[in-house]
C-alpha cells in the first residue's frame, strides 16, 4: 500500500488534509500472510441449486472479515490443507460443456498468501460426489500424502504426494468406504458390514490393505461416517448417541471404550447434523450438535451444542443456539472459536468456544455450506 | 427377512465389496427403462399416480418421499416415476421403504436420481427414514447417484418409483 | 405412459381399485410436445452469483407446471427460438477448469421435444458476456439464420446458419452494438455516437456492412438498447420515455416519428428495467414498465405496466402491479398472457394481457431471472 | 467540456469504432497495476480510503459506487483500489463520476472488475448515476469487462478506482 502511505504522509504535511484533493490511485492486487492464522477459516459450499459453482470462502473470524475465495467446480468438496497452514489442494470435478461432455477431475494446489492455482495433477475421474464430509479427502499427519476417496460405485482411494503436488496413484479398497487417518502413513475404512479395514502407506504412498476387523457396528444403530480426529484417536457416533472411541494402535482395529451422550433421561435427545462434532485438542474438549428427536432424525440440525470433557466421558456444558445448526467446528489455539453455519442460511456464527458465547454473525455467504474447516495444526 | 433387506443386502454386497462397475450396471438395469409417449404435461405429477394412493407429488410430505434428498421431479418436468425431458435417469440409486396411507402396506421406492441438466432448484426435499450412512452405500442419500450414468454425473431431480411391496 | 394406462385400465376391471396393491413401476422419460405451445414460456436465469451454471426454465403458464430446463454454461444469455417453436439454440461459453483455462464458446441445438443437446458448432470465443438483451442473439425472420453479438471489446457479429445448424462465419461490424433484424436478410446495429449501421446477409449468411444514419439520438436522452419489434418495425425507447420509431425501408435507417410514453403532466414517470416493453402483434398494443423517479433511473424496476394502442400512439390503460417487475412479455396469441418477473425474486406472475388481471404466480425459478422469451411466431 | 466527456468520448471513440485490442488495451493500461505488499487484512476496506474520503467502503451507498454493478470488492476481500488474492484486474472498464461528499468535488471512478474466480456473492450493489446503454460501452455496467483479462473472462467482484478530478 505504498500509494496510501505516501498519500497519508503528503496530507500529514498539509494543513488542511480533508480540503486536499483525493490523488489518482493505482488499482493493485491484494496478498494475504504466507501462514493460515489460528483464526481464519475456510466454508466449504456445495452451492446445491447451482452445483456447478462450487466454492470455499475464507474468513478472519477476529475481523469479521472474508478474506478472499476460490472457485472448485461441480460438486465441491473440502480442502486438503496442509498441517502448515500454507498451502492447500483441492480435489474438484469439470466437464468439457459443464454439465455435459469429457469428465475431468483434478487436485489444485494453492498457496495462502496468492490464493493463486499453481500445480494441477489429473487425477482418475472417480472421486466421491455428494454431500461432503471431513473424511472425503483427509491430508495424513505429517503432511507428506494426502488422500481422495472415490465411488463410482467402486470405491477406492487416490494418493497425492502434498510435497510433490503430483498423483501417486489409485487403490482398491475391497468397497470400504472413506478414509480415516490415524498415523503418516497409516489410515482405515469403513465397511457396510459395520467392520474397518485398516490399511498403509509406503514411502512412495502406494497403499497396501491390512486385515479387516470383526463386525464392532451395530446394524439397529449404525455409527455414523461423521468421525471426529482427536489427534491421538477416531470418536464414531451412532444414531441413538453412543460414542465409540477406536483403538487403531494393533494391526487389526478395534473398539476401545464406549460410551454415551446421553444420559437414560436425556434419551430423547441425538447427535445430527452435517459436521455433527468438534473437538479441542488442547482442552480435550468435545463440541456436538444435538437436538430433540427420535428415529431417522440423524441429520436432524442440532438446536443445542453439548460441550463433553472426553478424557472424563462427562459433559461441561450446554450451548443453546439461537437458531439450529448443520456443521460445527472449533478453532485449535488456546483462545479457541466455536463456529456453527446452517445450510439455506447465510452467515457464520462465531462464539467462545470456552463460555459458549456469541462473539459476531459475519453474513454473505453460503447458502448451501457445508464442512467448516478452521486453520489446521501440526501432528504431534 | 424382508424384500427390503433382501434387495439392500444384495446392494450393499455388490457395491461394499467392488464387484465390476459393468455387472452392478447389469443387476440394477433390471429396474427397466422405457421411453415414454410426448404427453401434455398438464398434471403430469399427478398423472403419475397409481390408483390406491393419494396425496400431492409435488409436496416434501407425499408418502413416496420418505427417504428422499433432493429436488422433486415432479416439479421439474418430471414425476414420481419419470425424468424431465432431456434427462436420463440414473440406473443405479439408493432404496427406502415408505408406508402407503392408503392401503397401509410398505412399499420399496428406489429414489433414481434423473442426471445430465443441472440441479433444477424446485421443490427441495429431505427426509431421512431409514437412510443410512454412505458406508451403505444402497441406502444412503447423500450420494450423487448421477455417477453411473451415460451423460456424465450431472444431478437434475429425483424420482421415487416402486419397485414392489417390502414383504 | 403405457405403463398407467395399462394399470388404470386393470384397475377399472378389478372391483376395489383404491385397495389393490401398488404394481412396480418403470421409469421413463418425459418427452414434450413437438411445437412450443402458445402459452409455453421460457425464462432465462443469468444465475448473477453462481454465473458457471446459467439455466433456462421452460414453463407452461396454463397449467402452472415447469416442463424441464437446459444448462447452458457461464453467462447465460437468451435462446435462439425458431419461428415454427420446434427447435432452439444456445450459445454457451465454457472454461476447460470452469473459472479457468481455454474458453469454448459453442451454440447448442435442441428440439423442443426432447430437450436434448444436438449438432453444437464451436464459434469465435468472442461472445458478449454481461447483461443479456433481446437483441445479443436474435433470429432473423424467416428463420433461415441467427446472429451472435461479439464483444471483446471489438465489436462483430457470427452468423449462424439455423437450417444447416452450423457457423457461417465471423463479421467486423465497425464497432456499432447488437442485432435489430428487419429482415431475413436485413439488420442494423445501434452506434456508440446515435447513429444506425445497416447491414445485409447474402444467400449464404454472409454480412455486408450497409450505410450508415445520421445522428439520430441525443446525447442527452439516449436510446436504450432495449428496442421491441412489433413484427414491421422497431420502437426505441429514451431514459425520459419517448419513442423513436425507426424507418428501415430505405438503404439507410431514419427515425420515422416519435412520440411519448408520459404527458408533461406525467413527467416524473419513465420506462426502465431490464426488459422493458413487450409488443402483442394481433392488437397492436405495447406493454411498457413504468416507474417515478428522476434521472438515472433508466434501471430501475416498473411499479406499473402502461399499455398504449401504438397505432395511435395512446395509451389504453395503467396496470398497477403488487411488487415491481424487471422484466416483462406478452404471448402472441388471441387469448395474450402477459408475464413480469423481478431480479432477486424467485416467481413468474402471469395475467391476463387483455384486463391486467393477475391469473397465478409460479414459484421456484430464478433469483436473478433476465429475459423471458414466449412462444415465437412466424414472420409475416 | 469536462475531463469525464473527454474520457468518455476518446474510451468510446476507441470501441465504437473498433480500434485493435492491442492499442486499445495499450492505452487502458496506463491506468497502471502494482503489486500490493503482504498486508493483514483487518479493515483493509476502510485502509483503501484516501484522507479526505467519508463513509463505508462496504456500503452500496459509498460516494465512489455511483455508477457501480456488481459485488464490492471491499467486501470480498479487497478493497476500492485492490482486488482480492489470486483475482485479476481487468484492465479495460467502464467509468463514472461521483460527488465525493467530503470536498464536494466530482471524480472519476473507474469500475474495474477483478477476475478468475466466480460471482464473490457478497454486498451486491447496482447505483446507475451516469450510466450508459452497452451501444456506448465505455459508460456501460452492464457489460463483464472481464472479457480483458489473462486469467479469462470469470466475474469476482468490482473495484471503484480513483482517477482524478473530474474537472
Amino acid at each position: 500500500m505504498k500509494t496510501f502511505t505516501a498519500l497519508a504522509a503528503l496530507c500529514l504535511a498539509t494543513a488542511a488534509p480533508a480540503l486536499a484533493q483525493l490523488q489518482p490511485e493505482e488499482l493493485k492486487k491484494e496478498s494475504l500472510a504466507e501462514t493460515m492464522q489460528p483464526h481464519w477459516v475456510w466454508l466449504n459450499d456445495i452451492s446445491f441449486d447451482r452445483m456447478l459453482d462450487g466454492r470455499a470462502y475464507l474468513v478472519d473470524a477476529d475481523s469479521g472479515q472474508m478474506l478472499g475465495m476460490i472457485s472448485s467446480g461441480y460438486g465441491h468438496g473440502i480442502l486438503m490443507l496442509a498441517e502448515d497452514g500454507k498451502s492447500f489442494a483441492v480435489p474438484s470435478t469439470f466437464l468439457a460443456r459443464g454439465t455435459r461432455g469429457e469428465r475431468t477431475d483434478v487436485v489444485t494446489f494453492y498457496k495462502t498468501s496468492d490464493l493463486t492455482p499453481g500445480a494441477e495433477p489429473v487425477i482418475p475421474a472417480k472421486r466421491y460426489n455428494g454431500m461432503p464430509f471431513q473424511s472425503v479427502s483427509p491430508v495424513m499427519p505429517g503432511g507428506r500424502f494426502g488422500l481422495v476417496y472415490n465411488f463410482t460405485p467402486e470405491q477406492s482411494v487416490t494418493v497425492i504426494d502434498m510435497q510433490a503436488q503430483k498423483m501417486v496413484g489409485e487403490y482398491a479398497t475391497s468397497g470400504c468406504s472413506l478414509i480415516y487417518p490415524t498415523g503418516p502413513s497409516k489410515f482405515f475404512l469403513i465397511c457396510g458390514d459395520g467392520a474397518l479395514q485398516s490399511a498403509t502407506l509406503d514411502a512412495e504412498g502406494k497403499v497396501t490393505l491390512g486385515k479387516t476387523s470383526k463386525k464392532l457396528f451395530a446394524d439397529d444403530d449404525p455409527v455414523t461416517e461423521k468421525g471426529v480426529w482427536t489427534g491421538s484417536q477416531w470418536l464414531f457416533f451412532t444414531y441413538s448417541g453412543k460414542v465409540h472411541v477406536i483403538d487403531h494402535s494393533k494391526d487389526v482395529p478395534a473398539i476401545a471404550k464406549s460410551w454415551s451422550l446421553t444420559t437414560p433421561a436425556e434419551k430423547d435427545w441425538r447427535p445430527g447434523a452435517l459436521q455433527a462434532a468438534a473437538y479441542h485438542r488442547g482442552t480435550g474438549r468435545l463440541y456436538v450438535l444435538m437436538h430433540q428427536g427420535g428415529p431417522d432424525t440423524h441429520k436432524d440440525p442440532g438446536t443445542e451444542i453439548w460441550v463433553y470433557d472426553v478424557a472424563r466421558q462427562t459433559r461441561i456444558e450446554r450451548i443453546a443456539l439461537e437458531t439450529p445448526a448443520l456443521s460445527v467446528a472449533v478453532s485449535q489455539d488456546d483462545k479457541p472459536l466455536l463456529y456453527t453455519t446452517m445450510m439455506g442460511e447465510t452467515d457464520l456464527k462465531v462464539r467462545d468456544a470456552l463460555t459458549g458465547k456469541l462473539i459476531r454473525k459475519i453474513d454473505g455467504f453460503g447458502p448451501t455450506m457445508t464442512i467448516i474447516q478452521p486453520a489446521p495444526v501440526p501432528a504431534k | 427377512m424382508t424384500r427390503l433387506d433382501r434387495i439392500m443386502e444384495r446392494m450393499s454386497r455388490s457395491t461394499a465389496r467392488g464387484i465390476s462397475r459393468r455387472s452392478f450396471f447389469g443387476r440394477a438395469t433390471a429396474f427397466g427403462f422405457a421411453a415414454a409417449m410426448p404427453l401434455l404435461p398438464v398434471s403430469r405429477a399427478n398423472a403419475a399416480q397409481q390408483p390406491g394412493e393419494t396425496g400431492d407429488p409435488q409436496s416434501c410430505d407425499y408418502w413416496r418421499y420418505c427417504a428422499i434428498d433432493g429436488f422433486l421431479c415432479s416439479c421439474c418436468g418430471g414425476s414420481t416415476s419419470s425424468c424431465p425431458p432431456g434427462t436420463e435417469p440414473s440406473p443405479i440409486t439408493w432404496v427406502g421403504t415408505c408406508r402407503n396411507p392408503a392401503d397401509g402396506k410398505d412399499y420399496v421406492i428406489s429414489y433414481n436420481d434423473c442426471c445430465g441438466k443441472s440441479g433444477c432448484g424446485r421443490c427441495m426435499c429431505n427426509r431421512n427414514e431409514g437412510d443410512k450412512p454412505i458406508h451403505q452405500p444402497s441406502g444412503s442419500n447423500d450420494i450423487n447417484w448421477c455417477l453411473g450414468t451415460q451423460v456424465g454425473m450431472i444431478y437434475n431431480c429425483s424420482t421415487a418409483v416402486v419397485l414392489g411391496a417390502a414383504d
